[in-house]
């Protein structure tokens, strides 16, 4: 069932705050959750709205992405709360929270998640500059949407899009209940949302919609941008190769890292509620340093950086989403999501494992088939890497 | 035709339909593994396996039986015997067989009771067998020409290998008279 | 009442004894383990792999609870448990005694051997000392001879003798006063005097004098040597050890046939080539000949062509075996199919075979396995083999007859013959000793009803020693009687060993954990009441809940057909109803289950009327979508709650309904139950002569019910028999796929074919017609031999459908187990864990468990029941010291460990949400801890500190 | 600690591992499995099978709990290569620890190689109790290949 919402006064962000205002209003949902600014100030970060007058601060499409909403929603849905909550999620914060649900930190059952075509963020530092310290950004936020949902950029004005979403391979919703069908759109006349589930034919049929279609150019906007994104992916991961093919050069690039782990705090699938690094578990006695720096001659602290990103890449080998929090997040500007996202996208080919793409697909460590891998097993098979 | 032939004489014979279920008793539990037929050296001649005879006698299957030539073939080499793993009394079984053949007098069975009784005749008579008078009075008994004719190309083989002797010498009669009597007096 | 601790000799220290052994020390008795070999793990040690796995699983024989009383390591390293004393390379010498007090003495043969019982001769004749010397070195002994009384004087002051025996005449000191100075220089000298028949008595004389005996001459060897033995065993006697045990548990085993005795059609140790599957199991074995390779045991060269016959010393009246070794068909299954798996360069692996005997619950479909693997099944018995030709070596020729009568042959490389199984020389020579039944072959005999007892009370047996068994037979029958072992000592009134811990002076240890001590028995017949009737008795409460409104399950329609089982059946009945430490919930089912593990609080709840029986066992609010069970009936709930720390699924099972569509169920067609019960009810006239064709494998052993159901042969055999008892002039005719009467069942088959019922093979796809009107039934056929067309009309058919269990999956989760593929209980292995769910605390028994005949449902029965029992007698269980624990800080509740963990130890707690470990289901493998990405789970030293720390240690370690 | 490590039995004064690619020695770590690896290690032992000390065994309960994170530190730590060793598929004594550990190590195979560890230096073997032989075969072997492929460059330098 696809629907479709008139947009009101040519803006795009009013027309959508109405229909959160409407759902709010009718009852079919108890809260929203949806990005917001909380003042003046030019940062969003998702918002959970119970009021239907109190939407006006609201970003439902922008090019600011300061939390993944992933992890926030884990925290809604841990137990039960008797209520019904839509959510608005980039393709990436679904990915994180399918990804979640599957680890046991939230569940889908009590959520309606729209999802949106996303095109792109801006970094951190990108953001701060095309926001400037404007009190009203509808302005620049209208012209943005109509500017990256009718072709590929890669670039918005003088502002790279953040590398994480130029080379993201999914910018469209997968495993949402309602998927909102931007690209290509005709914006200024209307939003066209499709019902991916019965919870989210449900809520459009609450909402009294009228019928609508998938945008016409749609499809081939999505092709254009995964040939675009593949060629781009595929620069960024010879990159990463050239600068960490070797254990001398992953060296070098995370010389700059201070151990501060903000990459796994921002991260959306580091789920846990303290990083092994943080515990006694990586703890060594004065001696045992001593004995590092005899036998290389010295030793740098904190020592276990390699370690701990290895490790990382490890846990979240096949869960990363690929959201690129971990780079904004970096205070020695690392970019750490390029590492992650070439390494993770790789390694899960090999399980045949996509994170977000299904409730159902179970973890890969968490199971195994009595028959399979057998090329890796004994001596004297030269196997592919 | 054939069937009801057989089962006809064998009616009229209660002493060979006795025999016969002598024979079926002997070979009761066998369990149809083929060592018998698979250690046979004769197997090879016969127009059915001992093992497929032995599953005729079991399921009274007398016509498939008597029509069968496999006992006459029997050469009583007790391989079977020896090998059967359930211990069964193949050759004497065999042996049986033959014998309600020869009682029962069938035709197709004919030429082989007369080659028997030249054999045991001639042995009889001498204590050993000479083979060209045996042969001549086979031939005699047989009453059909095409026989000796069948056999010339043999015997002329066996002559250029200086297998048969025409003119053997002759020594009396053999002293095997009474063990054949002995026998046969056990028999009954 | 005495505080002694319990103690059992089990003799053989096989799979059997092991099994009984840790059974028994897990209940906390003490065991005395005697192993004549210098291992223990018997047979076994030399399998590296078991049917129908292609694995090992022998270490999870192992207690899965207080596991830090064993040595936690394979048993191929051997075996070491606090409560069991091994004695391997050990002798029995003497039992004596009655239960509750049998007197043991056993000897090592490394002390005590007999080049430890030097033998002086004395002798003025050489030709006397020189054959006594002769015949005396070859049995062993250190012989020394003297020619006269003076050197062997000086010998005897040289050193020290055991036996002399010396001549009466001798020139210069006579034999008497050689006596009596050896006496002086020697006191505990055995001296047998040798004498001339007319001396006799002064041997007499010098017998007063302290000579022990006389040999008159001349004498014949066997004399001497019988003299000379005796004398040894006496003096080794004095040195063996002695104890005294409550029980014995004989264990001994079976010897394989030996293909070279006999006519040796093969030519075992004459063609190369030809070897034994033992000798085959080796060579498959990395650790054995060729290493890594499959070679050839003479040339050397890679096998590519492997034939394997069965039945070589069984089911063959050549070798004086008339029974069946049930075991060989799978070993040769199993080798076949490794051989063709593990190397590829086999191309030819086929095995000839007279019945593939795949009974039970999953050999079946094992042999499928193979037949996909490309392992040929050539239904044939090759009669002999002779060498092949020396100068152009190309194989072993093989020549058999197939199926169609046309002869064949083939070269192989490789024939491996499958020796049956044969009573040794111990088990003769012990069952002789203590007088015990044996059977015409002489294996022990046991008890009707009774598994593993024997004749003399006390005296218990299993394993290899009752008839050729299978490991999953010899694990059931073991442990079967360690639980006779645990009643006889539990009436002597003995204790058993609590924990060390208990009683350490250091203090108490906290963190024990007990069970309820209480059974719930799930399934009234006669498995159900035999496991309760096990456990009641040994002092614990059973709960026994039975659907229907009687006790005795499938035993009642079933009583009259086994001979002795109708009183059996009354006394079991009785005996469970007069007992008072068993509750029977008639008309009940279970609801619903709360509690851990081992702290079940189970509901019962009434069977509906309206329910169908069938469906009973269901537990109800699964089988209602979630609807509370009805609890009005007269406002108080009829429910009951009960507490307990085991179960035991014996819900039993039932004939399978026929799978193919059946003409019109005519008026003769009848499954296997409904004739025995026609049958036992005198509905047919046996009396008069009958025309019945029996159909084996009706739906079993086909894709859907893969299983063959091992009863149904045997039954099919005794009713065939009945009819030709009946009336000689029966005619009955049996249609099967492999005759399935393993072991000692054979004779039946014998029996039948001599009564002159007719045995007709068929293949799947190749199934007799049957037909049926008004008139009766009909039989079309193709006789395989004949390759004739049959015909048969039949006054009945009868249709073996096989065993349907009746065991529901929701039943077995209730309690966190399952179903395994054949809807049968899911053992924890099928071969070392048999009547066990992976936690060791759900039981099962009977046909629920596996499909077999009443001696094998007795056994499991009383096999869950010793696993129950010796779990009920602890006290308290203190956890491994390795027990995985949960940081509790770190733990996200992602429950990835949970799902990792194979043994269902962790879970969370609903009441404080957070992770716990349940202490007895967890094995400290550490699997939780690898999975866990946060350091929450943790295996004391198998954690990432600990580990990171070896790491660096070996690392630095100098070269 | 319930893990043994196996010491080499050598009184010979320590060797310094040495880097120097014509005197070079690899040192590797073999994560062995209680119930079927270690079993064949001390059958390799008591048959006087040989093989090089280089390989450092560590006995683990199960291959199941060899934590990705175990590898990775063995490798940053100098490890030229780290060998994983347990039961057959099915003979695991925890049911299915082997089948779960195959698909870690395919996991870091599929990272490890990217950082320019050699996918040869990690190797997973089932190695059953009764395989004396082969265990001693397959040390043999995995140290000269490693040999071939020269020292892991982690063992050169401190990573950070």
């Amino acid at each position: 069932m696809i629907a479709s919402i008139q947009t009101k006064d040519h803006s795009i962000t009013r027309t959508l705050q109405d229909f959160f205002a409407g759902m709010l209003k009718t009852g079919a949902a108890d809260a929203v959750l949806v990005p917001s600014r909380m003042s003046d100030s030019p940062y969003v970060k998702p918002c959970l709205i119970a009021s239907h007058d109190r939407l006006d601060r609201t970003v439902p499409l922008g090019p600011g992405f300061f939390v993944n909403a992933g992890p926030m929603m884990s925290r809604l849905t841990r137990t039960r709360a008797g209520s019904t909550l839509v959510a608005w999620l980039r393709p990436c914060e679904i990915r994180a929270f399918v990804e979640l649900t599957k680890l046991r930190q939230g569940a889908r059952e009590e959520v309606v998640i729209i999802g949106m075509d996303c095109p792109m963020a801006l970094s951190r530092t990108d953001y701060d500059d095309w926001a400037g310290q404007g009190n009203d950004m509808s302005d620049d936020v209208e012209k943005w949407i109509q500017t990256v949902y009718q072709k590929p950029v890669t670039q918005v004005d003088a502002w790279p899009v953040s590398r994480a979403c130029q080379v993201c391979d999914a910018p469209y919703p997968v495993n949402a209940d309602v998927s909102v069908m931007l690209l290509g759109g005709d914006l200024d006349r209307e939003i066209a949302l499709r019902a991916d589930t019965e919870k989210g034919e449900k809520l459009l049929a609450e909402m009294d919609l009228s019928e609508g279609q998938e945008p016409e150019r749609r499809k081939a906007l999505l092709a254009d941008l995964e040939t675009e994104r593949t060629e781009a992916f595929q620069a960024m991961d010879e990159e990463m190769l050239d600068q960490t093919g070797s254990i001398e050069s992953l060296n070098r690039f995370f010389s700059a890292c201070v151990n501060c782990y903000n990459c796994r705090s921002v991260c959306p699938v580091c789920y846990c509620k303290e990083c092994v690094f943080n515990t006694d578990a990586v703890a060594y006695a004065p001696t045992q340093y001593l004995s590092w720096a005899d036998k290389w001659g010295q030793v740098s602290l904190p020592n276990d950086t390699v370690f701990f990103h290895l490790t990382r890449l490890a846990h979240i080998g096949c869960t990363c989403v690929g959201c690129g929090q971990c780079t904004l997040a970096c205070p020695s500007h690392i970019p750490v999501s390029d590492l992650f996202i070439s390494v993770t996208r790789n390694a899960r080919k090999a399980f045949d494992y996509v994170p977000g793409r299904d409730d159902a697909e179970p973890l890969p460590l968490s199971v195994f088939q009595e028959s399979e891998f057998t090329d890796i097993v004994g001596m004297g098979n030269k196997e592919a890497t | 035709m054939h069937l009801t032939d057989i089962r006809e004489k064998l009616a009229a014979r209660p002493d060979l339909t006795r025999q016969l279920a002598q024979v079926k008793e002997q070979v009761a539990t066998c369990i149809q593994c083929g060592t018998c037929s698979g250690s046979c050296p004769n197997a090879g001649f016969m127009d059915m396996t001992p093992r497929r005879m032995w599953r005729a006698v079991l399921t009274d299957r007398v016509d498939m039986v008597f029509s069968s030539q496999t006992f006459m073939l029997c050469a009583s080499c007790y391989v079977c015997t020896l090998r059967c793993p359930r211990g069964l009394p193949l050759t004497g079984a065999m042996a049986e067989l033959k014998q309600v053949a020869f009682g029962l007098n069938l035709d197709r069975f004919k030429r082989s009771t007369l080659f028997y009784k030249a054999f045991m005749d001639n042995i009889r008579q001498y204590g050993r067998v000479r083979e060209t008078e045996m042969m001549a009075r086979y031939f005699l008994a047989v009453k059909d020409p095409r026989v000796p004719m069948s056999y010339t190309g043999m015997g002329i083989k066996l002559m250029a290998k200086h297998k048969l002797h025409p003119h053997l010498p002759t020594w009396g009669p053999g002293r095997l008279a009474p063990l054949f009597d002995r026998a046969k007096q056990q028999e009954r | 009442m005495t505080d002694q601790i319990g103690k059992t000799l089990v003799i053989g220290g096989g799979i059997s004894g092991i099994r009984a052994s840790l059974d028994l020390a897990q209940a906390g008795y003490q065991v005395l383990l005697l192993e004549q070999s210098d291992r223990v793990g018997g047979l076994l040690s030399q399998l590296d792999t078991q049917f129908p796995t292609s694995t090992c699983g022998m270490c999870r024989m192992l207690p899965m609870m207080e596991r830090d009383r064993v040595d936690q390591q394979c048993l191929r390293r051997g075996l070491s448990h606090d409560n069991i004393e091994i004695c391997v390379s050990t002798d029995l010498i003497s039992l004596k005694g009655d239960p509750g007090n049998f007197s043991v003495s056993f000897l090592s043969q490394t002390d005590g051997g007999r080049d430890d019982c030097p033998v002086l001769v004395v002798d003025d004749e050489k030709i006397v000392r020189d054959s006594m010397k002769e015949w005396l070195s070859e049995e062993g002994y250190p012989v020394q001879t003297a020619d006269s009384a003076a050197e062997a004087l000086n010998l005897l002051a040289e050193g020290s003798f055991k036996v002399m025996l010396t001549d009466i005449k001798m020139p210069g000191m006579d034999g008497v006063t050689l006596l009596t100075r050896a006496k002086e220089i020697q006191p505990d000298l055995a001296v047998v005097m040798m004498t001339a028949y007319a001396a006799v008595d002064t041997a007499v004389e010098a017998m007063k004098q302290g000579a022990l005996d006389y040999l008159v001459k001349p004498f014949d060897p066997d004399a001497v040597l019988q003299m000379v033995d005796r004398i040894f065993k006496d003096a080794v006697a004095e040195n063996a050890r002695k104890d005294t045990v409550d029980a014995v548990i004989l264990a001994s085993g079976a010897t394989f046939f030996q293909p070279n005795l006999g006519i040796n059609p093969y030519g075992y140790g004459r063609i190369p080539g030809v070897v034994t599957n033992l000798e085959f199991e080796r060579m498959l074995s990395h650790a054995g000949p060729g290493g890594m390779d499959l070679v050839h045991p003479v040339t050397g060269r890679p096998v590519t062509r492997i034939a394997w016959f069965q039945c070589v010393g069984s089911r063959d009246i050549q070798t004086g075996t008339p029974f069946c070794s049930s075991t060989c068909c799978m070993i040769s299954v199993k080798q076949s199919l490794l051989a063709k798996t593990m190397y590829p360069q086999v191309t030819e692996a086929c095995v000839f075979y007279m019945d593939l005997r795949t009974w039970g619950k999953a050999s079946d479909d094992y042999a499928r396995q193979a037949k996909k693997a490309g392992v040929r099944f050539v239904r044939a018995r090759v009669h002999s083999l002779a060498p092949g030709l020396k100068e152009n070596d190309t194989g072993i020729p093989v020549v058999w007859l197939d199926p169609s009568g046309d002869r064949r042959e083939s070269l192989f490389d490789l024939v491996v013959l499958a020796p049956g199984q044969h009573p040794d020389a111990f088990l003769s020579g012990f069952a002789k000793d203590q007088e015990l039944t044996t059977d015409d072959w002489g294996f022990v005999r046991p008890e009707p009803f009774l598994s593993g007892h024997t004749n003399r009370p006390g005296i218990f047996v299993c394993g290899g020693a009752t008839g050729p068994r299978d490991i999953h037979d010899s694990v059931t029958g073991a442990s079967a009687a360690a639980l006779s072992a645990m009643q006889v000592m539990a009436s002597a009134g003995r204790q058993t060993v609590q924990n060390p811990e208990k009683t350490e002076s250091t203090g108490l240890r906290s963190d024990g954990v007990s069970l309820f001590p209480g059974a719930l028995v799930i399934g009234g017949g006669i498995a159900g009441m035999a496991a309760a009737l096990a456990i009641a008795d040994q002092g614990f409460d059973v709960d026994l809940v039975e659907k229907t409104d009687h006790l005795g399950g499938n035993l009642v329609w079933l009583q009259t057909a086994i001979e002795g089982a109708g009183s059996f059946l009354e006394e079991q009945t009785a005996a469970v109803q007069g007992h008072d430490r068993i509750r029977i919930h008639t008309r009940t089912c279970v609801a619903d289950t709360m509690g851990r593990p081992g702290q079940w609080n189970t509901r019962l709840t009434p069977v509906k009327d309206t329910a169908e029986n069938t469906d009973a066992d269901r537990p109800e609010q699964l089988a209602e979508n979630g609807s509370p069970p009805d609890k009005s009936s007269g406002g108080k709930s009829p429910d009951v709650q009960v507490r307990h720390g085991v179960v035991v699924l014996a819900v039993g099972g039932a004939e399978a309904s026929p799978d193919r569509p059946l003409p019109d169920n005519g008026p003769g067609i009848y499954t296997q139950q409904q004739f025995q019960q026609a049958l036992d009810q005198d509905a047919i006239d046996t009396g008069s002569p009958l025309h019945v064709a029996m159909f084996q494998c009706q739906g079993s052993r086909e894709p859907g019910r893969d299983y063959c159901s091992r009863i149904c042969c045997p039954r099919s055999l005794d009713q065939a028999l009945r009819l030709k008892a009946g009336h000689p002039d029966s005619r009955v005719v049996i249609f099967y796929r492999d005759m399935m009467t393993p072991g000692l069942s054979e004779s039946a088959y014998t029996e039948a074919r001599k009564a002159g019922v007719v045995f007709v093979p068929y293949e799947p796809g190749n199934t007799p017609e049957l037909a049926a009107d008004n008139t009766g039934c009909r039989v079309n056929w193709t006789d395989p031999i004949l390759g004739r067309a049959m015909e048969m009309a039949a006054d009945y058919a009868v249709l073996a459908t096989g065993i349907q269990p009746g065991l529901s999956r929701d039943l077995a989760r209730l309690f966190g187990a399952d179903l395994d593929r054949s809807g049968f209980f899911d053992q924890a292995d099928i071969k070392w864990r048999p009547v066990e769910a992976m936690d060791p605390r759900v039981l099962a028994c009977g046909i629920c468990l596996e499909p077999g005949n009443l001696a094998l449902t007795l056994a499991s029965a009383r096999a869950a029941a010793a696993k129950a029992v010796s779990l009920l007698s602890r006290e308290t269980f203190f956890p491994g010291k390795d027990t995985a624990r949960v940081r509790s800080a770190f733990c996200s509740l992602c429950q990835i460990c949970i799902d990792a963990c194979p043994f269902n130890a962790r879970f969370i707690d609903p009441e404080t949400r957070t992770l716990k470990v349940d202490p007895l289901a967890c094995q400290g493998c550490g699997i939780c801890a690898a999975a866990c990405p946060s350091g929450a789970a943790v295996v004391t030293d198998r954690s990432l500190a600990p580990m990171i720390k070896t790491i660096h240690a070996v690392l630095n370690q100098p070269l | 600690m319930t893990q043994t490590v196996m010491e080499p039995e050598q009184d010979s004064p320590p060797k310094t591992p040495s880097l120097n690619p014509d005197a070079f020695e690899p040192v590797a770590v073999a994560f062995v499995c209680n119930w079927c690896t270690y079993t064949a290690a001390d059958l390799a032992g008591t048959s006087r099978l040989t093989y090089p000390d280089n390989v450092r065994l560590v006995r683990v309960m199960c291959t199941g709990m060899v934590d990705p994170q175990y590898v990775i530190k063995a490798f940053l730590e100098g490890a030229d290569a780290v060998l994983v060793s347990g039961c057959h598929p099915g003979d695991c004594h925890y049911i299915n620890g082997n089948y779960k550990a195959r698909r870690r190590i395919k996991l870091l195979k599929q990272i490890l190689p990217r950082f320019g560890i050699d996918a040869q230096r990690l190797r997973l073997t089932w190695i059953g109790a009764s395989d004396g032989i082969e265990f001693a075969q397959t040390m043999t072997r995995f140290v000269e290949e490693i040999r071939g492929l020269g020292p892991c460059q982690a063992r050169l330098q401190q990573v950070i």
